[in-house]
C-alpha cells in the first residue's frame, strides 16, 4: 500500500487555478489582439511579441538571479502584464523603449515586491506610465489605422488619438460640436470598431467587450469594479455634459475613446492591486471613474485611466482596511 | 428556492452511495471503544479489565454537565483498558472488549415496532438522553440533552432538523431519511416535546428529491413538523447557515443558535433519541457511509461502535490498490486518518477513500488576492488576511478580524485558485487566539 | 476659488513629498503603521499651520522692516524649534490622552524640512496671511495623504510578505517612487 | 592611526545617506545633476564640519535644556553663511540649489551629528566626524546625482555622453526616477554589505 | 558697525531671550515628573523588543525595573551582563548574577533514524501539523522539522539542516530569549546552560512511550531503559515517564553516560574526540551541533 | 568642566551669548557679501542683455525704465540706440511663471532671446534653452506676422512647438507677445527709421 497522506480539510479543490484565470485573461484578450493585427498591421504583432517576451524573460532571470526562489513563469501572469503593456503602447514603438517598460513593470512593479500578487500598483500600467512620462514624444504619437475595409497599411503617419483632438481643441477654444464635425473626427462607429488612433490594444470598444463578456462568464472577474468605474465615469461626465455640452465631452465619447473600455475590464480588476470586498471594489471603481473623468476633463493629459487606476491602487490597502464584507451575525438581531 | 445568503460553494456532489440501502456490517471481533467521543469532558470508566459485559451496558459515565455516557456496542469481554489513536488523531483512554455473541440488556427494546405515542415528560426525555449517551451526530457530537436545557431567559422557538447533508459524497442521512423517516420524525417530536416547541423544521437539500417526497408523504401524520427544500449549496448544513436559509435569522457573531430562539439537531439525532427514549437504546450503532471513486461497492453501513474503520473498508470491497487518502468523514471538513485501525465513534458520518491522484493537494503559490476566499466565506471574513496573519503570528491582530467567526467549513481552502493552506492557517489561528483568550481570562 | 486652487495644487500637484521631496525622514520612518501615520499626520498639520503663521508675522513685521531678510533661515527654525518644544511640554500636561497620540511625534517634527521649507517657500510665494496658513494646512494634509497612502501599503506588504533584500528603506522608496508616479496623473488639474 | 576612524566611518560604514538614510531630501531633490552633488555635499560639508567644532567646543557652556534651540542657532548661523557666499560667488550653482540650501538647516545628518556625536566629544574628533560625514555625504549624492544625469538626461557632469536628439529615460530626472533610484542603491548597499561583510 | 548688524543682533538675542524665558515657564508650568531613570535604562537596552523578558517591549522593560527597583525578578535574556551590569549600576543596585544558557533542540529523529510513515501534505506549520497529529515519522512526539522554532527567533540563532531535515541552534547567536521554545508545540527545545567552551551533555530525545514502540518509530530514541541513571555518579539524571533527563545544574560533564546508551539518544556537544571504541556504532554522526 | 545646569539664568545667558555672537557673524558675513551678492545680480543682468543685443557701449541697467511690469534696458552705442532688452515673463508655463530676456532691434524686430529664470521639466520645457527652438525667433519680425500674433504651427502659427512640450513652446510664445506689444505700445518705434531721441524718450514710466 501507498503511504496514506494526511492533511487538514479540505481535501478537494475547485478546478480553477491561477494558471486557467491567466490564460482566461489571455484568451479574453485575443479578440482585441485580431482588431490590432488588422489595423495596425504587422508592427502590433512585433509590439506584442517584445514585450511579452520581454516580460517573460525578466520575470525568469529575476526569479532566477535575484530571488532564487520557485520558478513560477509558465503561471500566466507574466504574459497578461506583457500583452497589456503591449496594449497600452502605440504599435510604432521603437523595440528598446518596450523592453524597458517591460524592466519596469516585471522587475519595478513587481518583482521588486516579491512577484505575484503582492505587487500593490499595476504591473502593467506602472510600466506604461513610466514610459509615457519618460519618452512623452514616442508615447504620444499614434499611427493612423487604415480606414475601415481598406486593405493597405497606413504606417507611416501618425495623428492624435479621437480624445487628443478633443482636448487640444478644446483648449484652443473650439467647441465639442466644432471638433466632432470636422472630417478627421474618428466618430462614435469608429470608436466602437477601432478606426482610431491609439494605443494598440484599446482602440476597439467592441472586441474588448467580447473579451469582458468572456471574462465574466467564466467569473475570472465580478461586475463590482467595471460597473462602478463605468457607472460612475458616465455620471460624472454626463452631468458636466449637462452643464455645457460645447465644453465637455458627451459620456458615450468618454467610454468609447481612449483606453477606458481596457481599463475598466481589464487593467482596473487586475487582482492584486485592487480591492478585495465588493464594497472595497465598488469605492475603487467610483473613485477610479471619478478620477479619470477628473483628469481628462481638467488635467495635463487628455487620457485619464492609467493615472486613476494607480491612484486608486495606491488607496487600495486602506479601502480594505476601511470596507470590510459584511460579517455572517454582524448586526444583532433583536427579534 | 430558500437557501442562505452569504457565501458558499458548490463542490461536485459525488453521491457515489445515495442509491445503496443501509446494511447491518457484520460484528467485529474486538472493538475498541474510546471513553471521551463527546465535545466537553471526558468520562469516567466503570468497567474493570476482564469484566464480562453485554451490549448496551454502560462502560464509562460522563460525570461533567457537558459530558455524557458510553455503552458497550457488543457483548463480550473487556480485555484491556488502555489508550488509541482516534480518529481525532489523539491518543484517548478506550475499552477494548473481545466479542462474544451479542448478548443485549434486557431493558432494551429490540422489535422492529415503531412506537408513536411519546409517554415520558419532558424531564424524563433529558434525563433518558442523558443516560443513554446520546450526543449529536451531525459532527460537533454534542451531548443532546444539554442542548434540551435551554438556559435561562432564553427561549426555543423552533426546532431545526438538519437534513442537509451537504458534505459531497456522504449519503448516511439521505438514507436515513429514506428508510427509517417515521421513527425519525418521531424523534423529531420528542425532541419538540423536549424543547417544549410547536414547530419544527427539517431542511433537506434539493439533491435529495426521494427523501424530501418521502418525508413530505408523511410529515401529514406529524402536524408541527414542515419540511423544507433547500438549495443545493455547501456550507448549508452548518447550523447558522441552516437557521439562516429556513428561517432567514442570524445568529449574532460568538453566540449559539438559542439567541434566535433554534435548536438545531441532525437527522441521525433525532433517529437516536427516537431509540432512545421508545425503545431504551443507547447510542451503541450508528449508519456510516462508505465511499469512494475507487471503491468496488461505496455503501451505507449500520455500524457498531469500536469497529476498526478497515472492516467497512473491507465490507465495501476491500481497500483500493490507487488509495492516497483515508478521511474520517466528508471531503470538506473530514479528518484524513493515519492509520486504518482506528475505531468507528459517535461522529464518525462517512469513510472516504481518496485515490492517489486527488489526495495531494494543488501546488502552493503567492496568494494573487483574488479574493474569491472572502466571497465565498460564509461567514464574510477575510480568509487570506486571518491566514496571512496567523500565519505571521499576529494572533492579537487576527482576534480582532474575527478569525474565531471561521466555522472550519473550508470553502476559502477550496476556491482559492492558488491553493493556499488557508483553513490550516485559521485553524491554528483559532487555537492560539482560543489559547491567548483563556490566559486572559485567567489574570 | 483662489484658494480651492491652492489647496488642489498644495495637496495633490505639487505634494510636498512625492513632488517637492521635503520631509522624507519621517515620510519613511513612520510610515509602519496606518494609526501612527494618522497620528503624525495631524501634528504635522496643527505645527504647521501654527509655524506659518508666526513666521509669516515675523518676516513682514521684523525682517522686511529691519532689512535683514538674510536672518530669515535662522530666526524661522529658531521659532519653529521653540513653537514645537512649547506645544509639547503643554500637551503633556493639559491633554495627556492627546500627547500619547500625537505627542511621541513632536520632536520629529523640528527636523521635518518640510516646516521651515513650506515657512521659506510661503514667504517667497507673497501669499496673504490667510492664504500662507491655508497654503501650509494643506501642503501638511498632503503629508499626511501621503503617508496613510504609504502606511497602508508598508502594512500590507508585512501581512504578504516581501524579499528580503528589499526590507526597510528600499522597500519604502520604490513604494515612494510609484506613488510618486501615480500623482503625476494630478499634473495640470489647477 | 586611530583618529582616522573618526573620518572613514562616515564613508562607507556608517554613509549618512546610505546606511543611516538621513538628509534624505537633498539627496532625492538635488540629485538631478551629478555636478549638484559636489555643489550641495560641499556646502553641507562646510555646515556639518563647522557646526560640529562649534558645538565640541561650546559643549560644556550650554545648558541641557536650551541644548536644541543653541545647536540649531549655530547651524542656521553657519548655513546663512554658506548661502550668502555661494549666492555672492556661485550664484548659478546657488540657483539649482535653490531651497535646498537654507533647508541644509533642518537636514537629519547635521542636528543628528551634532546630537550623537559633536555633543560628546572634543574638538577634534567632532572636525573629522564632520568631514567623513560631509565627504560621504557628497560621495553618497555625486553617485545618485551621475545615475540619474546619465539616465535622464544621457550626459554626466553635463558632458553629453549620447548624441544630442537621442531619446534619455528621462524619469530619471524627475521625482519618481530619484526614489527609485535611491530605494535600489540602498538595497544594492545593502547587499554589498552584507556579502562583504562590513 | 552699521545698522543691519545692529537690527540682526538684536532682533535675534532679544528672540533667543524671550523664547528661554517663555521656554523655561512654560516647562516650569506643565513639569510633568517621570523618572528620568526610564531614559537611561532604556538606552541601555538593546531595542530589539523580543518580548524575551515577558513584558511588552523594552521601554515596558525599562519602567518595570524603575517601578519596582528590583533586578532579581526582572531579567532581559538579551542584554550582555555588562548592560545589566550598567542598568543595574544606574539604579543603584545589583545584577542578579546569572551562568548562560542556550536553547538546545533534543531530538535526534532525522529521515534516516526515524523512517516516513505518512505523508503530510498540509501548512507548513509545526503547530498544525501537530495539531493533525501528523509527523511524518509516527513518533508522537519528536520534531516535526516544519521550522516555527526557526521562524519564531529573532537572532537568527536556528536554521534548519537540510541533510536531517532537523533544527540547529547556534552557539554565538542564540541568546536563550527562549521564544522557540514556546514556539514549538512539542516541547522539543529545552534551555539549558550554555557550558564552559559550549560542551553540554544532554538526552537528545523527547519521546515518553514505551522502549518497543519508541524504538518502532526511531532508532535513536530513548527507551527509557535507566542505564545512564546508574551510572551517572552525581545523580544528575532522572527518568520520568519513560524518558531520561539530565540537570544540569548536578551534570559535571563527566561523559560517563554518553556511552552507555543503547539507543545513543545521549548528545554531546563541542568535546574532544574520544577514542574511538571498536566496533561501537558511531550514531552522534547524524547531528552534530553547529 | 562640568556641564552648565539649566536655571533660568545659565539657559538665558547661554542663548543670549550664543545668539550674539552668531548674529553678529552672521550680520558681518551679510555686510562683506552684500555688494558680491548685488554685483553678481547685476552682471547676470548685464550678461544676458549683452547676450540678446548687439554690441553697446553704454550700461543699461543705470537707464532700466519699467513698465507694465516688465524692465526694459535701452542700448546704445556711441549714443545711437541700437535696441532694447525686455526682461518679460509668462505664466503660462508647464510650472508656472518663467522670465525671459529678449532683445528688440530698433525696427521690432527681435535679436535673441534668453531664458532666465525657468522651473520647466528637465529635458522636455528646458529644451526651450536650446538653439534649435528659441533661434527661430531671431531675426522674427512680429509685426509681420497674421494679426501680429505670435503663434505655434498647432495653433495655426509659425513657431515649431518642442515636441511633448508644447504648453511650453505657448508660453514662450506668450512671453515674447507679451514684450512686443508693450515694447511697440510704449516705445513708439519708428520702423522705418525715424527719429532717434523720441524713441528714447517714449518711456511714459
Ligand atoms: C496561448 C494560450 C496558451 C495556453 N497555455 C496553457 C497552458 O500552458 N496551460 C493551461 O493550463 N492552459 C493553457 N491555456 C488555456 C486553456 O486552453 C484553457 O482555456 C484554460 O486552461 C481554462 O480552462 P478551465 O476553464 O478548464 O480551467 C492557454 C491558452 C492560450 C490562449
Ligand atoms: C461547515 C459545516 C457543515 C455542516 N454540515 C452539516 C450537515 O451537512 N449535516 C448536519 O447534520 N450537520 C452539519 N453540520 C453540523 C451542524 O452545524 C450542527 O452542528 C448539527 O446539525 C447539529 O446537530 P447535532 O447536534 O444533532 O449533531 C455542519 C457544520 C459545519 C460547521
Ligand atoms: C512629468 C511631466 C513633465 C512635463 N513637463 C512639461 C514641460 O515642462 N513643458 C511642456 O510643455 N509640457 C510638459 N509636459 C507635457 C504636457 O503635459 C503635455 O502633454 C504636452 O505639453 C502636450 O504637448 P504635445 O502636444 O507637444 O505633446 C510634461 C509632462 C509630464 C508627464
Ligand atoms: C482580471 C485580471 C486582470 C489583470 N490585469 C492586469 C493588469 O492590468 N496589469 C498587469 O500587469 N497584470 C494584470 N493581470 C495579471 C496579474 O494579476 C498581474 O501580473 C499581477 O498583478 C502580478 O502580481 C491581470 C490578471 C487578471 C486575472
Ligand atoms: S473555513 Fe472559515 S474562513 Fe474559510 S470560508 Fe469557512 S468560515 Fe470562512
Ligand atoms: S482565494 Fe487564495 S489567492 Fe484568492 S485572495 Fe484568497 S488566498 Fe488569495
Ligand atoms: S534559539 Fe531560541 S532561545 Fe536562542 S535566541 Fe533564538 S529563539 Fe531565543
Ligand atoms: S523543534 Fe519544534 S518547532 Fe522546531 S521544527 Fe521541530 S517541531 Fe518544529
Ligand atoms: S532631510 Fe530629513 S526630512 Fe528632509
Amino acid at each position: 500500500m501507498n503511504l496514506l497522506t494526511v492533511s487538514g480539510s479540505p481535501h478537494v479543490h475547485d478546478h480553477q487555478n491561477v494558471k486557467s484565470i491567466m490564460y482566461g485573461v489571455v484568451v479574453a484578450m485575443i479578440p482585441a489582439i485580431f482588431v490590432s493585427v488588422y489595423f495596425f498591421g504587422l508592427d502590433s504583432a512585433r509590439v506584442i511579441f517584445i514585450s511579452v517576451s520581454a516580460c517573460l524573460f525578466f520575470e525568469w532571470a529575476i526569479q532566477k538571479y535575484l530571488l532564487k526562489g520557485a520558478l513560477t513563469i509558465n503561471d500566466g501572469s507574466a504574459l497578461v502584464t506583457g500583452v497589456l503593456l503591449a496594449f497600452n503602447v502605440p504599435s510604432n514603438l521603437p523595440a528598446w523603449m518596450i523592453i524597458v517598460g517591460a524592466l519596469v513593470s516585471i522587475g519595478i512593479a513587481k518583482m521588486s515586491f516579491g512577484g505575484l500578487g503582492k505587487n500593490p500598483f499595476n504591473p502593467a500600467l506602472i510600466g506604461r506610465v513610466f514610459l509615457l512620462i519618460s519618452f512623452p514624444v514616442q508615447m504620444t504619437s499614434w499611427p493612423i489605422p487604415k480606414a475601415l475595409f481598406s486593405s493597405s497599411v497606413t504606417d507611416a503617419i501618425t495623428g492624435p488619438t479621437t480624445l487628443g483632438i478633443l482636448k487640444e481643441g478644446l483648449n484652443a477654444g473650439k467647441t465639442v460640436q466644432e471638433l466632432m464635425a470636422n472630417s478627421g473626427f474618428p466618430g462614435y462607429v469608429n470608436d466602437m470598431v477601432g478606426a482610431q488612433g491609439g494605443s494598440l490594444g484599446e482602440i476597439s470598444a467592441i472586441a474588448l467587450l467580447i473579451g469582458a463578456i468572456y471574462m465574466l462568464l467564466r467569473r475570472i472577474i465580478t461586475w463590482h469594479i467595471p460597473v462602478a468605474y463605468a457607472g460612475s465615469a458616465i455620471i460624472f461626465s454626463g452631468i458636466l455634459w449637462l452643464v455645457d455640452p460645447t465644453r465637455y465631452i458627451d459620456p458615450a465619447m468618454h467610454m468609447l475613446a481612449g483606453g477606458m473600455i481596457l481599463g475598466v475590464f481589464f487593467m482596473a480588476t487586475d487582482m492584486s492591486s485592487s480591492p478585495m470586498s465588493p464594497k472595497g471594489q465598488i469605492v475603487y471603481g467610483v473613485g477610479a471613474g471619478l478620477l479619470t473623468i477628473m483628469i481628462r476633463v481638467w488635467g495635463a493629459y487628455p487620457e485619464g485611466v492609467s493615472f486613476a487606476i494607480l491612484i486608486m491602487n495606491a488607496f487600495t490597502p486602506l479601502i480594505n482596511k476601511a470596507f470590510k464584507p459584511r460579517r455572517f451575525g454582524e448586526v444583532i438581531i433583536k427579534k | 428556492m430558500k437557501t442562505f445568503k452569504l457565501g458558499g460553494i458548490h463542490p461536485g456532489e459525488n453521491k457515489l452511495s445515495a442509491g445503496a440501502a443501509i446494511e447491518i456490517l457484520p460484528l467485529p471481533t474486538q472493538v475498541c471503544i474510546p471513553v471521551s467521543q463527546n465535545l466537553g469532558a471526558p468520562s469516567k470508566v466503570v468497567v474493570e479489565k476482564g469484566a464480562v459485559i453485554r451490549t448496551g451496558q454502560l462502560i464509562a459515565k460522563g460525570e461533567a454537565f457537558i459530558s455524557s455516557n458510553v455503552h458497550s456496542s457488543v457483548s463480550g469481554k473487556v480485555t484491556k483498558i488502555d489508550s488509541v489513536i482516534d480518529t481525532s488523531g489523539y491518543k484517548r483512554p478506550a475499552v477494548y472488549i473481545d466479542v462474544e455473541g451479542d448478548e443485549w440488556e434486557e431493558s432494551i427494546d429490540r422489535s422492529q415496532d415503531i412506537i408513536s405515542d411519546i409517554r415520558l415528560s419532558r424531564e424524563e426525555i433529558i434525563s433518558r438522553l442523558n443516560e443513554t449517551g446520546i450526543v449529536g451526530l451531525g459532527g460537533a457530537t454534542f451531548p443532546s440533552h444539554v442542548k434540551l436545557m435551554i438556559p435561562e431567559g432564553k427561549k426555543a422557538e423552533y426546532l431545526l432538523i438538519n437534513g442537509v447533508e451537504c458534505e459531497p459524497y456522504l449519503t448516511s442521512d439521505h438514507r436515513l431519511m429514506l428508510e427509517r423517516g417515521r421513527e425519525m420524525m418521531i424523534g423529531v417530536k420528542i425532541l419538540m416535546k423536549g424543547l417544549n416547541v410547536t414547530k419544527a423544521y427539517i431542511g433537506i437539500e434539493r439533491n435529495k428529491p426521494d427523501a424530501i417526497d418521502h418525508l413530505l408523504k408523511i410529515s401529514a401524520e406529524f402536524p408541527g413538523i414542515e419540511i423544507i427544500p433547500l438549495k443545493v449549496k455547501y456550507p448549508q448544513g452548518g447550523e447558522k447557515q441552516l437557521i439562516k436559509a429556513v428561517l432567514n435569522r442570524e445568529v449574532p457573531s460568538g453566540k449559539l443558535p438559542i439567541e434566535v430562539g433554534c435548536v438545531v439537531n441532525n437527522v441521525g439525532t433525532a433517529l437516536a433519541v427516537y431509540e432512545a427514549v421508545q425503545k431504551n437504546k443507547p447510542l451503541i450503532d450508528r449508519v456510516v457511509t462508505v465511499t469512494g471513486k475507487s471503491l468496488k461497492k461505496p455503501s451505507n453501513l449500520l455500524v457498531r461502535i469500536g469497529t476498526p474503520v478497515n472492516q467497512l473498508i473491507d465490507f465495501a470491497g476491500g481497500l483500493p490498490e490507487d488509495t492516497g487518502k483515508v478521511i474520517n468523514g466528508g471531503p470538506m471538513m473530514g479528518k484524513a486518518l493515519t492509520s486504518l485501525e482506528v475505531p468507528v465513534v459517535k461522529g464518525t458520518s462517512g469513510i472516504l477513500i481518496l485515490p492517489e491522484n486527488e489526495s495531494r493537494r494543488i501546488p502552493v503559490i503567492n496568494c494573487i488576492r483574488c479574493a474569491r476566499c472572502i466571497s465565498v466565506c460564509p461567514m464574510g471574513l477575510e480568509p487570506v488576511l486571518l491566514a496571512q496573519l496567523s500565519e505571521n503570528q499576529v494572533y492579537e491582530a487576527a482576534e480582532k478580524e474575527h478569525i474565531l467567526d471561521c466555522i472550519e467549513c473550508g470553502s476559502c481552502q477550496y476556491t482559492c485558485p492558488a491553493g493556499r493552506p488557508l483553513l490550516d492557517y485559521l485553524r491554528l489561528g483559532k487555537n492560539k487566539v482560543g489559547v491567548i483568550i483563556r490566559n486572559r481570562g485567567k489574570k | 476659488m483662489e484658494i480651492i486652487g491652492i489647496i488642489i495644487l498644495a495637496l495633490l500637484v505639487n505634494n510636498v513629498v512625492l513632488a517637492q521631496f521635503l520631509g522624507i525622514c519621517p515620510f519613511l520612518g513612520v510610515s509602519q503603521k496606518v494609526s501612527t501615520s494618522l497620528g503624525m499626520g495631524a501634528a504635522v498639520i496643527f505645527v504647521m499651520a501654527l509655524a506659518n503663521l508666526v513666521t509669516y508675522l515675523i518676516q513682514f513685521f521684523i525682517l522686511v522692516p529691519l532689512h535683514i531678510e538674510f536672518m530669515q533661515t535662522i530666526t524661522f527654525i529658531f521659532i519653529i524649534a521653540f513653537l514645537v518644544q512649547v506645544v509639547e511640554i503643554i500637551l503633556k500636561k493639559a491633554a495627556p490622552a492627546l500627547y500619547q497620540a500625537l505627542g511621541i511625534y513632536l520632536p520629529l517634527i523640528t527636523t521635518n524640512c518640510a516646516v521651515l521649507g513650506i515657512a521659506i517657500l510661503a514667504v517667497q510665494k507673497n501669499y496673504s496671511l490667510v492664504e500662507s496658513v491655508v497654503y501650509a494646512s494643506a501642503i501638511a494634509a498632503g503629508f499626511t495623504l501621503a503617508l496613510i497612502l504609504m502606511a497602508g501599503i508598508r502594512e500590507q506588504m508585512e501581512n504578504t510578505g516581501y524579499p528580503a533584500g528589499m526590507k526597510g528603506f528600499p522597500m519604502s522608496l520604490i513604494i515612494a517612487g510609484l506613488l510618486s508616479l501615480a500623482f503625476m496623473g494630478f499634473a495640470g488639474l489647477v | 592611526m586611530s583618529q582616522l576612524k573618526y573620518f572613514t566611518n562616515g564613508l562607507f560604514k556608517e554613509n549618512p545617506s546610505f546606511v543611516l538614510v538621513l538628509g534624505t531630501c537633498p539627496t532625492l531633490a538635488v540629485t538631478t545633476a551629478a555636478i549638484n552633488g559636489i555643489g550641495m555635499g560641499a556646502a553641507t560639508t562646510f555646515v556639518l564640519v563647522f557646526s560640529n567644532l562649534m558645538i565640541a567646543a561650546l559643549k560644556d557652556l550650554i545648558p541641557n535644556k536650551v541644548r536644541i534651540a543653541a545647536f540649531i542657532v549655530i547651524i542656521a548661523t553657519f548655513v546663512t553663511i554658506v548661502d550668502l557666499v555661494m549666492k555672492a560667488f556661485t550664484p548659478d550653482l546657488y540657483a539649482t540649489l535653490g531651497i535646498f540650501i537654507p533647508l541644509i538647516v533642518v537636514n537629519c545628518i547635521i542636528l543628528g551629528r551634532a546630537e550623537a556625536f559633536a555633543q560628546k566629544s572634543n574638538v577634534v574628533p567632532a572636525i573629522l566626524d564632520g568631514l567623513g560625514m560631509g565627504i560621504g555625504f557628497t560621495l553618497a549624492i555625486t553617485l545618485m546625482g551621475s545615475i540619474r544625469e546619465i539616465l535622464g538626461n544621457g550626459s554626466i557632469f553635463n558632458i553629453k555622453l549620447v548624441a544630442e536628439d537621442a531619446n534619455t529615460i528621462l524619469i530619471f530626472i524627475l521625482p519618481p526616477g530619484a526614489f527609485i533610484t535611491y530605494g535600489y542603491l540602498i538595497a544594492i548597499m545593502n547587499r554589498m554589505k552584507k556579502r562583504y561583510n562590513i | 558697525m552699521n545698522e543691519t548688524l545692529v537690527y540682526a543682533v538684536i532682533s535675534l538675542s532679544a528672540i533667543g531671550v524671550i523664547s528661554a524665558i517663555i521656554l523655561y515657564f512654560v516647562a516650569q508650568k506643565f513639569k510633568v515628573i517621570e523618572d528620568p531613570r526610564i531614559d537611561i535604562v532604556a538606552d541601555l537596552l538593546p531595542g530589539a523588543n523580543c518580548g524575551g523578558c515577558g513584558l511588552a517591549g523594552c521601554r515596558a522593560f525599562a519602567e518595570e525595573i524603575v517601578r519596582s527597583e528590583d533586578l532579581s525578578k526582572l531579567n532581559c535574556p538579551v542584554s550582555s551582563r555588562d548592560a545589566m551590569k550598567q542598568i543595574a549600576a544606574a539604579m543603584g543596585l545589583e545584577a542578579p548574577e546569572r551562568d548562560p544558557m542556550i536553547a538546545v533542540v533534543r531530538c535526534s529523529g532525522s529521515r534516516v533514524n526515524a523512517p516516513q510513515k505518512v505523508i503530510y501534505d498540509g501548512a507548513l506549520s509545526c503547530s498544525f501539523a501537530h495539531a493533525l497529529s501528523a509527523g511524518e515519522s509516527g513518533c508522537p512526539n519528536g520534531c516535526l522539522g516544519l521550522g516555527d522554532c526557526v521562524v519564531s527567533c529573532k537572532f537568527d540563532a536556528i536554521y534548519m539542516d537540510e541533510t536531517t531535515g532537523l533544527p540547529v541552534v547556534s552557539d554565538e547567536n542564540c541568546v536563550a530569549c527562549g521564544a522557540c521554545i514556546t514556539a514549538c508545540p512539542r516541547s522539543i527545545i529545552e534551555l539549558r546552560l550554555k557550558g564552559k567552551k559550549d560542551r553540554r551533555i544532554f538526552v537528545s530525545c523527547v519521546n515518553t512511550e514505551k522502549g518497543g514502540p519508541a524504538k518502532k518509530n526511531c532508532s535513536v530514541a530513548c527507551i527509557g531503559c535507566g542505564k545512564c541513571v546508574k551510572e551517572c555518579p552525581y545523580d544528575a539524571i532522572t527518568l520520568v515517564n519513560n524518558l531520561a533527563w539530565i540537570d544540569f545544574s548536578k551534570c559535571r560533564l563527566c561523559r560517563k553516560c554518553e556511552p552507555v546508551c543503547p539507543t545513543g539518544s545521549i548528545l554531546e556537544t563541542n568535546f574532544p574526540a574520544r577514542k574511538e571504541k571498536p566496533g561501537e556504532p558511531e550514531i552522534v554522526a547524524e547531528k552534530t551541533e553547529a | 568642566m562640568a556641564k552648565l545646569e539649566s536655571s533660568l539664568r545659565n539657559m538665558i545667558l547661554s542663548l543670549l551669548l550664543i545668539s550674539l555672537v552668531m548674529s553678529a557673524a552672521l550680520g558681518f558675513v551679510y555686510n562683506l557679501t552684500k555688494d558680491p551678492i548685488a554685483a553678481a545680480s547685476k552682471a547676470k543682468e548685464v550678461k544676458a542683455v549683452k547676450e540678446v543685443l548687439p554690441e553697446f557701449d553704454n550700461d543699461p541697467t543705470t537707464e532700466i525704465k519699467v513698465v507694465e511690469g516688465l524692465t526694459f534696458y535701452p542700448a546704445t552705442q556711441g549714443g545711437k540706440p541700437i535696441g532694447f532688452a525686455v526682461k518679460t515673463y509668462t505664466e503660462k508655463g508647464y510650472s508656472g511663471r518663467f522670465d525671459l530676456m529678449v532683445g528688440f532691434l530698433p525696427d521690432g524686430k527681435i535679436n535673441n532671446i534668453v531664458v532666465l529664470e525657468q522651473k520647466e521639466t528637465p529635458g522636455l520645457g528646458t529644451k526651450m534653452k536650446e538653439p534649435k527652438f528659441k533661434d527661430q525667433f531671431n531675426t522674427l519680425d512680429i509685426g509681420s506676422l497674421n494679426n501680429q500674433e505670435l503663434k505655434v504651427k498647432k495653433d495655426g502659427g509659425t513657431i515649431d512647438a518642442i515636441s511633448a512640450a508644447t504648453i511650453s513652446s505657448r508660453a514662450f510664445c506668450d512671453g515674447v507677445q507679451k514684450a512686443y506689444n508693450i515694447y511697440m505700445k510704449n516705445f513708439a518705434m519708428n520702423i522705418a527709421g525715424v527719429n532717434d531721441s523720441t524713441m528714447m524718450k517714449g518711456g511714459k514710466q
